[in-house]
């Protein structure tokens, strides 16, 4: 009896307790002090060592390894070759993010049939795989400094379209890609709005991704974080490495210029 | 050798076509720009030229449509509900689950919540602010009544504005927009307190 | 931040954060010596005392709880605790509102600092506590994590 | 086939301190799938360290500790060059064991 008594005014204890918070912090500097206590152990870690792994291993029809994929820096650089994506490559004829460059690699080097792995949805399959390796290749260019090619007339033509489209209002909301990313010092709720035009803002936003999310609880290639933008601007459903996305990486990439890459980082 | 105006154009508008495909509610047809869309597209942010924005603005103001019954203030409570929801519309959404204001994404409204967007303006003592004691009142009309007009088409008072044209895009019924109108204006509304 | 918040977002990831911590009805082939009732728990008292309190754990100030003021999002929250009550043998953490209550507990061998950290999920906005086991008597350490609503919400 | 665990052990001084990831989705038992279905529970049940054959952490998990997750003690006694190892098991008797070096 006496012991049910004990158990029964501890929950009044807790009950009373509650209400007595400490000392208030802002929302902004509550917000940073959850970001800093989760920045040593960012589960991105495991997706970088699978990427590596993946990177190494023999696999598809070929049975080869992605060693001889070019970056952008030569047959199997991978340090500094995500800091100078999307670019273009002579083999293709086209400017490519990492992503679509990647699909390349598979499809050459390894037989696999990209036209699949690209309509796979996000998180399932070789898409899975993807995100690792992006984990690995942005990683290994961690703390460099984004310098995307700007020679070529195509890079330049996908940098005037990349704006162009940033810019594009559209769909029941009317909303581009500047309605929440062309202004300093903006939230949506409470999370910071990189301001992606300009630096210092471009390079915190790009530079960023591919990133662990913890509302998804996954790593976060560019093409998926695109993908998930134009969910919530209500657009149409942009395809995996589309001209759009690639366009849209250039003109962030480039704005990002002297910025400093932190991908794969820790995102909301 | 640097692209011209009309190589751009002509590029994107090619991957524009070439990028997006149909998903669920969402279909290609919300690529087509109206003459708002288009003019604040081109614009890239900057100011449109005086008479195409008036221009823009007075078409959209002739879309606004006020209740047949004439009351505008709804419930705040469920006003609130709308404002608090960001749901809706989106390629995962279902065609017929209720929309939601996602109100909070860009406004402060109510000084309980505490995680709000900054995009837009706060709305926390709206209708205090502007004096609103009684939102049926003659006096309060012309305030009401813009409120109202600003929920069902921004662009009547602003030809660029980044708020969705909740009325005129059919986002949000008559009725939740007369309730989110409630949560703005109502006295006893938490954001008049 | 009210319950229904969480209720009212979309998409599975809403839907895992409302559901973050119910638990299975069986555990057929699971870890040894797993304490079900524990993990069953709906509050700290039930948790100290599945755990083997033989009274009510006691608020401490040599047990120092490590959690943040807000969570930006309820999947990872960061908590630890450092016990400076001499003889801690075990530190659990216990978020009162999850459905399930006791989150983890760590048995702590002489020679381990007692001090650890792990990352938690919070269905809403919550009391956490930290739990230290030292002699045959329970301390805690209560702090309250409001969780917020991130994002466009969609 | 789970993933490998990502084992930080580093010594200064006489104190080791050691951070564990672990790729492992903790699926609460709750969640629903786009279909409507229950995802079946899924999650870490126990987790403990040795160093040189002595245990020197174990903990038991409940479906609240988040997916692909953290750990972090520190313990006495350990030199560079030693060895700690890592075991978890789950709620379905999957098993896994890394082992890492102190550096």
């Amino acid at each position: 009896m006496n012991n049910h008594l004990t158990w029964a005014l501890l929950g009044l204890t807790a009950l009373l307790i509650s209400p007595v918070a400490s000392a208030q912090k802002t929302t902004a500097e509550g917000i940073a002090e959850y970001r800093a206590m989760l920045a040593d152990g960012n589960p991105a870690e495991l997706y970088e060592a699978k990427g590596e792994a993946l990177w190494k291993q023999a696999r598809g029809p070929k049975n080869a390894s992605l060693e001889k994929c070019d970056l952008g820096k030569g047959a199997g650089v991978v340090k500094g070759a995500f800091v100078e994506l999307p670019r273009f490559f002579k083999d293709t004829q086209r400017v490519q993010d990492l992503e679509s460059r990647l699909l390349t690699c598979m499809d050459v080097q390894q037989g696999l049939d990209v036209v699949e792995i690209a309509k796979t949805r996000f998180g399932a399959g070789e898409q899975k795989n993807i995100e690792s390796l992006v984990a690995y290749i942005s990683g290994e260019s961690r703390g460099m400094k984004f310098n995307l090619p700007q020679a070529h007339a195509q890079e330049k033509l996908m940098y005037e379209v990349g704006k162009k489209v940033f810019y594009l209002r559209a769909g029941p909301m009317d909303f581009s890609c500047a309605s929440c990313h062309s202004e300093d010092n903006k939230r949506i709720r409470l999370q910071d709005l990189p301001n992606l035009t300009k630096q210092p803002g471009a390079s915190v936003g790009f530079g960023s991704w591919p990133a662990y999310r913890v509302s998804a609880g996954d790593l976060w290639s560019m093409q998926r974080r695109l993908n998930d933008c134009y969910r919530q601007q209500r657009f149409p459903y942009p395809g995996y490495a589309s001209d759009v996305t690639v366009a849209l990486g250039v003109y962030m990439g480039v704005a990002s210029k002297g910025g400093v890459s932190t991908a794969p980082a820790l995102k909301r | 050798m640097t692209p011209t105006a009309q190589d751009i154009d002509l590029a994107t508008s090619q991957a524009m076509k070439s990028s997006f495909r149909d998903q669920g509610n969402a279909k290609l047809d919300r690529l087509t720009l109206d003459a708002s869309n288009q003019a604040c597209s081109e614009s890239e942010g900057a100011a449109l030229e005086d008479k195409l924005g008036k221009a823009i603005e007075e078409a959209n103001l002739k879309t606004v449509k006020f209740p047949a019954d004439g009351k505008l203030i709804g419930n705040w409570a469920e006003g609130e509900r709308v404002a608090q929801s960001g749901r809706g519309l989106t390629w995962t959404d279902s065609a017929t689950a209720a929309n939601g204001g996602s109100c909070y994404n860009c406004h402060q409204i109510s000084k309980t919540e505490l995680s709000y967007g900054s995009i837009g303006p706060s709305l926390y003592n709206y209708g205090k602010l502007r004096g609103v004691t009684d939102p049926t009142a003659v006096a309060s009309k012309p305030i009401v009544d813009y409120t109202w007009g600003k929920l069902w088409n921004s662009k009547a008072y602003n030809a660029c504005s980044g708020m969705p044209r909740f009325g005129h895009a059919n986002i949000l019924t008559e009725q939740q927009i007369k309730d989110v109108m409630a949560l703005l204006l109502d006295p006893k509304s938490p954001v008049n307190q | 931040m009210e319950r229904r918040d969480f209720l009212h977002r979309s998409g599975a990831t809403a839907v895992a954060i409302a559901a973050a911590t119910g638990l299975p009805a069986a555990h057929a082939q699971g870890a040894p010596g797993w304490n079900k009732a524990a993990f069953e728990s709906k509050n700290l008292a039930e948790a100290a005392k599945a755990m083997g309190a033989t009274s009510a754990p006691i608020e401490s100030k040599d047990l120092v709880l490590q959690a943040p003021e807000i969570a930006e999002n309820g999947n990872v929250v960061r908590i630890g605790a450092q016990s400076n009550i001499a003889n801690t043998t075990q530190i659990a953490f216990v978020v009162e509102k999850n459905p399930s209550a006791l989150a983890a507990m760590f048995d702590v061998p002489a020679g381990t600092d007692t001090n650890v950290s792990t990352n938690i999920k919070m269905g809403q906005s919550s009391n956490v506590y930290a739990l230290a086991k030292a002699g045959d008597k329970y301390y805690y350490a209560v702090k309250e994590v409001k969780v917020t609503l991130g994002g466009c919400g969609g | 086939m789970s993933d490998p665990m990502r084992i930080r052990a580093q010594a200064q001084g006489d104190k080791t301190t050691v951070r564990v990831l672990v790729g492992h989705e903790m699926e609460s038992g709750q969640r629903r799938d786009a279909a409507g279905k229950t995802v079946p529970a899924w999650f870490i049940q126990s987790i403990s360290a040795t160093w040189n054959g002595k245990p020197v952490m174990s903990a038991q998990w409940g479906p609240a500790v988040s997916k692909n997750p953290f750990m972090q003690f520190s313990f006495k006694g350990a030199k560079a060059g030693d060895k700690v190892i890592v075991t978890w098991i789950d709620n379905r008797g999957e098993k896994r064991t890394d082992e890492a070096v102190i550096t």
